[in-house]
């Protein structure tokens, strides 16, 4: 088992169903059928596989796991790849959403299915990529790869104003990622190497570090998205077929996160420490204006979008707090929204398939006819306010823990955002689910079919799981954020007291 | 190069009287000459008639193919000449570099009289 | 130069003479043979000798200086003019459906392309000014009459005016900087250049040199401000006239760019250092911004080019090793990535209509053969520089130099500029995929499905397999050094 | 400050005066000759009542022209409409500076004689194609153009018969070129240093090349189209009268008379005398010189009243197909010879 | 009064200009500006000759002659494409070279 090249296997198995795919026809109903098979099969198995990454993690150990290296484009560029408690897990999330992904499309994506599948797997390689390079190249261009089937999906398959939304997020992302690009230039020339595991070790000049930071800062700030470089985000999920918006929700605004993780706060620890203020205080002006704005929002998706950068002001705040509870919390809190997030895209794509909208006010009383959705509704609904026994739950507490740590004050006003995020979900939940079925349209509706049943319970079962019983994965994350905060802090305090030592040499 | 340069000036000053002769010559019938200057005598007869169009026409390409391929042979003839010159100090090398060269616009010859640019009907 | 000299000079310039030999055999076939298959024999022997020049320099050639000075052949060279060699063989082979289904049957063609052809690889080979200013011409000379091929079109003649006058012109000005360079210098040759301009005062005089000279080159690789002719000759010249202009002279042009500030005035490179900082911010920046707004997807790419050649140029900026490097990987990724756009601009044929170049006849090409759409969109991507795909690895080397050098605006103003280039890149995808299909195009013509399906594998596979050409290009750059 | 500028420089002047006057005059009496051998092959009289055998007719030709009304036509661009005969004898005059008709008799030794003449008479053309389009008038032009292509075809010609012979002498000064004909193939072969030393013998086909194609070069008949009286009215000079017609006359003919000394000069041994011993030597080199011109001129006017006139086409093709590529071939057959032989 | 490298300097570089001027403030003819051209190459002719004299080196005399050949190429290629062009559109003027603009 040790021998296998574990991360590379499941990073590149979706091509494996590329290739496959490639060569079947779409011309025939058969052909079709196939095509979507395939996909399934190979997304559930890189699932599989991927799990046993986890079954042969090696929790106690902070350091990267199953690293493997060879030689790449030369020039210090090095195929490096590994995983350790911070990343291991995103990339289970990931396989894990995907065969989700691939069964919500299975009907409703109608058109150009085999290029939608393609797009999909390719989307897969390129996004576990991201979470396993332990090469700072390798790892920009898994992160922008992205970009390019995402793109081709809102673009394609999204809805009315799915050109504009595509080109917004398209150039949003890539406007950002370009000045991380210069600023990995930079650190390869400070440091002589892309290997991330050296360049954490590297200490960079306080100077650079700030201008590093900031350049990382603005790729992952519209990852992310913060405010108030987020707009693409509602467009996009607005426009976006259900699976896009699931993988967009689920796993590539997860991208940003680790990446101020792995990058921003490890390798510039100074500068993180330096910037914290600004961090927090556009985290807390996400989370209370963009939760206003949810409640204001008419179309569903939209809503989910918002409460969605709502939640990862909380996350930004947890990673930046620089303590184990601040990150950890954001962490798990980023595994839940990838799972709960992408759930209730799930569950509006369900009633979206069967009326074609999204307008709130078209829908009422689904109770009614659609009891077992209302449930697994409800269940979401809960762990997106962050109800305890939820794993929205344990990752906002622990974060907003963190912070009151740091800052009692943005700790506060983010503790209000978890109001608001009561207000908007539960609203929505009453105006969707609730009251009397009256109108026509809806009377016809059937719950929730065998397929969507596969789809949505094993992530209720993981949102209760998780809220209830956390430990497998604070286990997993646990010793990789201690060893990532030891380092941290040294590298503060030795600034520090190179600070003095100046201070009294002046 | 002071020689050089002085053995110019003559042409200079022998090109002033060519062209003091020239313009004497030129100019003696608008002194000497009756003249009675009229619109009709002056313009333009074209067999027996006012000239039917523009003097500035169109004309036949084959004047400017003349013209751009004399440019072309021409300037041949200007490495020729140093060339020529010096013959007698060239050693093989010299000798065989103008046959190349010379090859060459044989080619561009040959390939003119082909292509017709040298006809004239 | 004694015998045994010129000998060896010979073997080491082998490949050239083989083609200015070759051209002129074939000049003369053309001539000889019946009419109406002139330009199909001519065509297929013209391939055929630029390939066995590919072949010989590749195979046989050794590398040296030859001519006492006039010609060198060492790694540098050999890359650029492989470049070259390639750029002008496909687009002569993409030329071949063109010429057929158009009735553009000129035997010539392909002869001027062979000649053009060994300009270029003497241009990239130049030691000295004068060979420099002789190839050139050749280059340039053949080229203006390749822009007018065309002659019975209004476009096509006007390509060939505005390029000529433009042209001639930049080499005028490009003289008048050699003559400067000469007299201040007293020397030609590039090496006794650099070692007169090393350590004294350099003079006033070959600074105008210099930016005379610059200017001239300038104007070669169409970068701002001597761009003007770019969007109007690739626009008006015949789509195969267009995908050459576009593939190989950019080649020659830009490694002649780079031997002579790397070779002759490396010791003042914070002299021309300004003047190319500039001149690629403005040729990035106007490329971006410029090709916005156009429809027609030939000029499109004319300022696609111009905004790539200021890429290109951000390497050769830095001045050092990975600079130069970082110019001749991006030179041969543009070629890749180039050659396969207008292989697909020449497969753009509808059945009634024959070439159509408008973007908005891509409408909806994705429905219709999603797999050629396929190709073109990761060519797309790779022109923006959006990774994996080859284009972005030719940014990230001219960038990394430029970081190195610490030459800051630059990058920024370039990564900048690469967000605005991909808006146009994106639309191109935009409509072939998101639009409503319009009417279909005859299925492409096996040459061109060739180089769309080599050029894609190439964008495609760079990351996988270009470890060993960027080892190549830095220890060809490193000859500079 | 005298001596060494204003006294040669009228020493310069006087030269060039004296040249200039026995050139004018002898023109005079060339162009009588011209009209006398005509008249006398079609059994004429020819001028025979000005003076003592019509002998100055070309003088009361003069005298006619001066006082005739000069005319310039109202559409004419008038500057250049006179300046085209200006440039015309000027230009035929001028080359006349670096003519040697004896050892050291020349106004300017220059080194780069043969250059200078042939740069000159190219520059001939500009006197055609300005006269043409001075004119503003369609034959004026038509002629000038034809003109103009004429005379820039067989230029080509000539520049390499000069080669040839500049590569036996190895240089482009006039008096080298003499001097080099002192010994030549003759002398090679074993003879004394006779008429057989010059390069006609050893370059009969360049010479006769050289020949006919300053027939065409000067428009002399046969090639006398420009100004072919039945089609194109005199060509580009149809506009003109009075003495800038006769400039353009006086012009054509010391052209011809230049072209003739060419010949001479490059290939008949200039003043050299025919034979290098007694009663030939005791004559100077300039009697040597204008008999050959002579002799030269008289084959110019014999020509002129046996050949009948060329088609245009067929000058075209004679000056492109047929003198091109011999005198091309010529200049590698003697290149060849030359190096094989090691005379060069 | 000795005339020296500068004189010849000046006045090529004179002559350069014109010839640029000629090019750019030329609104008339084609014609004009293959003259211009014409006239840049020879302001270079002189440059190389002054220096080859100066230098008292004969590279630069050679280059001149060079210069010369390309001239005259140049010359009858830029005469060639003039004369197409005037066959297709009739005309030579600056301002009618415009079928393509943006």
């Amino acid at each position: 088992m040790a021998g296998m090249p574990l991360l590379s296997l499941v990073t590149f198995l979706p091509l494996v169903g590329v290739l496959v795919i490639f060569f079947i026809s779409d011309e025939t109903e058969l052909g079709l059928r196939n095509i979507r098979m395939v996909a399934l099969l190979t997304t559930v198995f890189t699932f599989l596989v991927s799990l046993l990454i986890w079954a042969g993690f090696d929790t106690s150990n902070p350091g990267f796991q199953f690293v493997e290296e060879a030689a790449w484009l030369g020039g210090g560029l090095t195929y490096r790849m590994g995983v350790d408690g911070i990343s291991m897990l995103f990339v289970i999330l990931t396989t894990f959403l995907m065969p989700i992904c691939i069964l919500a499309s299975w009907d409703a994506i109608k058109d150009r299915v085999k290029a939608y599948m393609l797009a999909f797997l390719i989307l897969e390689t390129l996004m576990i990529g991201v979470f396993c390079a332990l090469d700072i190249v390798l790892f920009y261009v898994f992160f922008e790869g992205g970009l390019i089937p995402m793109f081709i999906i809102i673009g394609v398959w999204g809805g009315k104003r799915r050109v504009y939304a595509s080109f917004k997020f398209f150039l949003y992302t890539l406007l950002g990622s370009v000045l991380m690009l210069l600023a990995i230039m930079a650190m390869y020339w400070e440091a002589g190497t892309t290997s991330i595991p050296e360049l954490l070790a590297h200490d960079f000049p306080p100077q650079m570090q700030f201008w590093l930071w900031l350049a990382f800062f603005a790729s992952f700030a519209v990852k992310m998205p913060m405010w108030p470089v987020h707009t693409w985000l509602p467009d996009a999920h607005v426009e976006a077929p259900t699976a896009g918006s699931v993988i967009l929700a689920g796993v590539l605004l997860k991208l940003g996160g680790y990446g101020f993780i792995r990058f921003s706060l490890a390798m510039f620890p100074l500068a993180s420490a330096d910037l914290a203020w600004l961090v927090f205080a556009l985290s807390v002006i996400a989370i209370i204006y963009t939760s206003l704005v949810a409640m204001m929002q008419q179309d569903m998706k939209k809503l989910i979008a918002y409460s969605s950068v709502a939640h990862m002001g909380f996350v930004t705040m947890g990673i930046f707090a620089a303590n184990v509870q601040g990150v950890e919390g954001a962490i798990f809190q980023m595994l839940s929204h990838g799972l709960v997030s992408g759930a209730l895209f799930l569950c509006v794509g369900i009633v979206y398939d069967r009326l074609h909208t999204r307008e709130i006010a078209a829908y009422g009383g689904l109770v009614h006819n659609m009891p077992a959705y209302a449930v697994t509704f409800m269940v979401f609904t809960m762990a997106n306010v962050g109800l305890p026994g939820t794993s929205g739950f344990v990752g906002e507490f622990l974060t907003l823990m963190g912070l009151f740590r740091v800052n009692t004050w943005f700790a506060v006003f983010a503790a209000t955002g978890v109001i608001l995020s009561a207000g908007y979900a539960l609203w929505l939940y009453r105006r969707v689910i609730f009251g009397a079925l009256e109108k026509e349209t809806l009377k016809s509706l059937l719950d929730l079919t065998t397929r969507e049943k596969v789809l949505l319970y094993p992530l209720v079962v993981l949102t209760i799981f998780f809220g209830v019983y956390p430990a497998p994965v604070l286990d997993v994350i646990g010793p990789s954020v201690e060893a990532l905060l030891v380092d941290y802090n040294a590298a503060l305090q030795a600034a520090a007291a190179a600070g003095d030592v100046a201070a009294q040499m002046n | 190069m002071e020689a050089v340069v002085a053995s110019y000036l003559p042409i200079i000053i022998f090109l002033l009287v060519c062209i003091g002769i020239g313009a004497a010559l030129l100019i003696a019938p608008f002194i000497v000459a009756y003249q009675s200057p009229d619109p009709e005598k002056l313009s333009a007869y074209e067999c027996g008639f006012n000239a039917f169009d523009d003097a500035r026409m169109k004309f036949d390409v084959r004047f400017y193919l003349v013209a751009i391929l004399f440019i072309i042979f021409d300037l041949e003839v200007a490495f020729l000449f140093p060339w020529a010159v010096s013959f007698g100090e060239l050693g093989m090398f010299g000798f065989w570099s103008m046959m190349v060269f010379l090859g060459v616009l044989t080619v561009g010859f040959i390939y003119e009289w082909r292509k017709g640019a040298l006809e004239w009907d | 130069m004694t015998a045994q000299e010129l000998a060896q000079s010979l073997v080491i310039a082998a490949p050239e003479l083989l083609i200015a030999i070759g051209a002129m055999a074939l000049l003369m076939v053309g001539v000889f043979v019946r009419k109406e298959s002139a330009n199909a024999i001519v065509t297929s022997l013209t391939v055929a000798l630029l390939v066995a020049a590919l072949g010989w320099m590749v195979f046989f050639a050794p590398m040296g200086p030859a001519f006492g000075g006039a010609y060198v052949h060492d790694a540098f060279t050999f890359f650029m003019k492989m470049l070259v060699l390639i750029g002008s063989i496909v687009a002569l082979v993409m030329s071949v459906g063109f010429a057929r289904e158009e009735k553009f049957d000129r035997f010539e063609f392909p002869i001027l392309i062979a000649l053009s052809t060994l300009g270029m690889m003497l241009m990239v080979s130049a030691d000295n000014l004068l060979s420099l200013y002789m190839a050139l011409e050749l280059q340039s000379l053949a080229l203006y009459v390749i822009a007018a091929i065309n002659r019975d079109s209004a476009r096509s003649t006007e390509a060939g005016l505005k390029y000529f006058v433009l042209g001639a012109l930049s080499s005028g000005m490009m003289l008048y900087g050699i003559s400067l360079i000469y007299g201040f210098t007293g020397h030609i040759g590039f090496d006794e250049i650099a070692a007169a301009v090393t350590g004294g005062e350099r003079s006033i005089g070959v600074l105008f040199g210099l930016v005379f000279l610059l200017t001239g080159l300038a104007f070669k690789i169409s970068a701002v401000p001597f761009h003007m002719w770019t969007p109007d000759v690739y626009e008006g010249a015949p789509t195969p006239v267009t995908a050459f202009f576009a593939a190989a002279p950019k080649m020659a042009a830009m490694a002649m760019l780079v031997r002579v500030v790397m070779d002759a005035f490396q010791p003042v490179t914070a002299d021309w250092q300004q003047i190319i900082v500039f001149i690629s911010i403005a040729s990035m920046v106007l490329g971006a911004f410029a090709a916005i707004g156009q429809r027609n997807i030939k000029r499109l790419m004319a300022y696609s080019s111009i905004g790539h050649m200021g890429y290109a140029l951000v390497g050769l900026a830095a001045g050092t090793v990975a600079g130069v490097q970082g110019v001749m990987l991006y030179m041969a990724i543009y070629l890749a990535m180039t050659l396969g756009t207008f292989a697909f601009i020449l497969a753009m044929r509808r059945k009634d209509e024959g070439n159509v170049e408008q973007i908005s006849d891509l409408a909806g090409y994705a429905s219709n053969n999603p797999l050629m759409a396929a190709i073109l969109t990761a060519l797309m991507f790779s022109l923006a520089g959006i990774p994996p795909l080859a284009g972005f690895w030719g940014k990230w080397y001219v960038f990394l130099a430029a970081v190195e050098a610490g030459l800051w605006p630059l990058a920024i103003i370039g990564v900048l500029s690469s967000v605005v280039g991909a808006y146009y890149y994106l639309r191109i995808v935009k409509i072939m995929w998101f639009d409503d299909a319009e009417g279909r195009f005859v299925a492409p013509a096996g040459e061109l499905r060739l180089v769309m399906g080599a050029s894609g594998v190439f964008v495609l596979a760079y990351i996988v397999f270009g470890g060993p050409i960027a080892a190549y290009a830095e220890a060809a750059a490193r000859t500079f050094f | 400050m005298f001596e060494t500028y204003v006294l040669p420089g009228i020493l310069i002047l006087v030269h060039s005066l004296a040249l200039l006057v026995v050139l004018l005059v002898f023109t005079a009496f060339i162009l009588y000759a011209d009209r006398k051998i005509w008249a006398a092959v079609m059994s004429r009289r020819g001028p025979n009542v000005v003076g003592p055998f019509g002998l100055l007719q070309s003088f009361a030709d003069l005298l006619k022209f001066v006082i005739k009304e000069p005319i310039i036509p109202s559409g004419a661009n008038k500057g250049i409409f006179l300046l085209a005969p200006l440039v015309s004898a000027v230009l035929a005059l001028a080359a006349w500076a670096v003519i040697p008709v004896q050892q050291g008799w020349a106004v300017a030794n220059i080194n780069v004689g043969i250059l200078f003449v042939f740069a000159v008479s190219a520059l001939e053309v500009y006197g055609v194609i300005m006269a043409g389009w001075a004119s503003n008038s369609k034959y004026p032009f038509l002629g000038a153009l034809r003109s103009a292509a004429q005379m820039v075809s067989y230029e080509v010609s000539i520049g390499f018969v000069i080669v040839t012979v500049l590569l036996l002498v190895g240089s482009l000064n006039m008096t080298d070129i003499v001097l080099s004909q002192q010994d030549g193939l003759g002398t090679r072969l074993g003879l004394p240093n006779t008429l057989l030393d010059w390069h006609w013998l050893g370059l009969f086909p360049m010479f006769v090349i050289f020949f006919i194609s300053a027939l065409a070069e000067t428009n002399r008949p046969p090639f006398d189209l420009v100004e072919a009286e039945s089609e194109l009215v005199a060509g580009h000079m149809i506009e003109y009268s009075s003495t800038p017609y006769m400039l353009f006359m006086l012009g054509e003919y010391i052209a011809i008379l230049l072209m003739c000394a060419l010949t001479v000069i490059l290939f008949m041994g200039g003043w050299l005398p025919p034979f290098d011993f007694a009663p030939f030597t005791w004559l100077p080199g300039v009697f040597w010189f204008m008999f050959k011109l002579c002799l030269v001129f008289f084959m110019f006017a014999m020509v002129k009243t046996i050949v009948p006139r060329y088609r245009y086409d067929q000058l075209m093709r004679l000056g492109w197909k047929v003198f091109l590529p011999i005198s091309l071939f010529m200049v590698v057959a003697t290149a060849a010879f030359l190096k094989l032989t090691g005379w060069a | 009064m000795t005339i020296t490298i500068a004189h010849y300097l000046t006045v090529s570089a004179l002559m350069f200009v014109i010839g640029i001027f000629g090019i750019f403030l030329n609104r008339k003819s084609v014609i004009v500006i293959l003259m211009s051209v014409e006239l840049i190459l020879l302001a270079v002719n002189i440059n190389f000759v002054a220096f080859s004299a100066h230098l008292q080196d004969l590279v630069g005399q050679v280059f001149a002659l060079f210069v010369l050949t390309v001239a005259a190429a140049e010359a009858a290629i830029g005469l060639a494409i003039l004369v197409v062009f005037f066959r297709n559109r009739g005309s030579i003027a600056v301002e009618d070279v415009n079928m393509m603009k943006g």
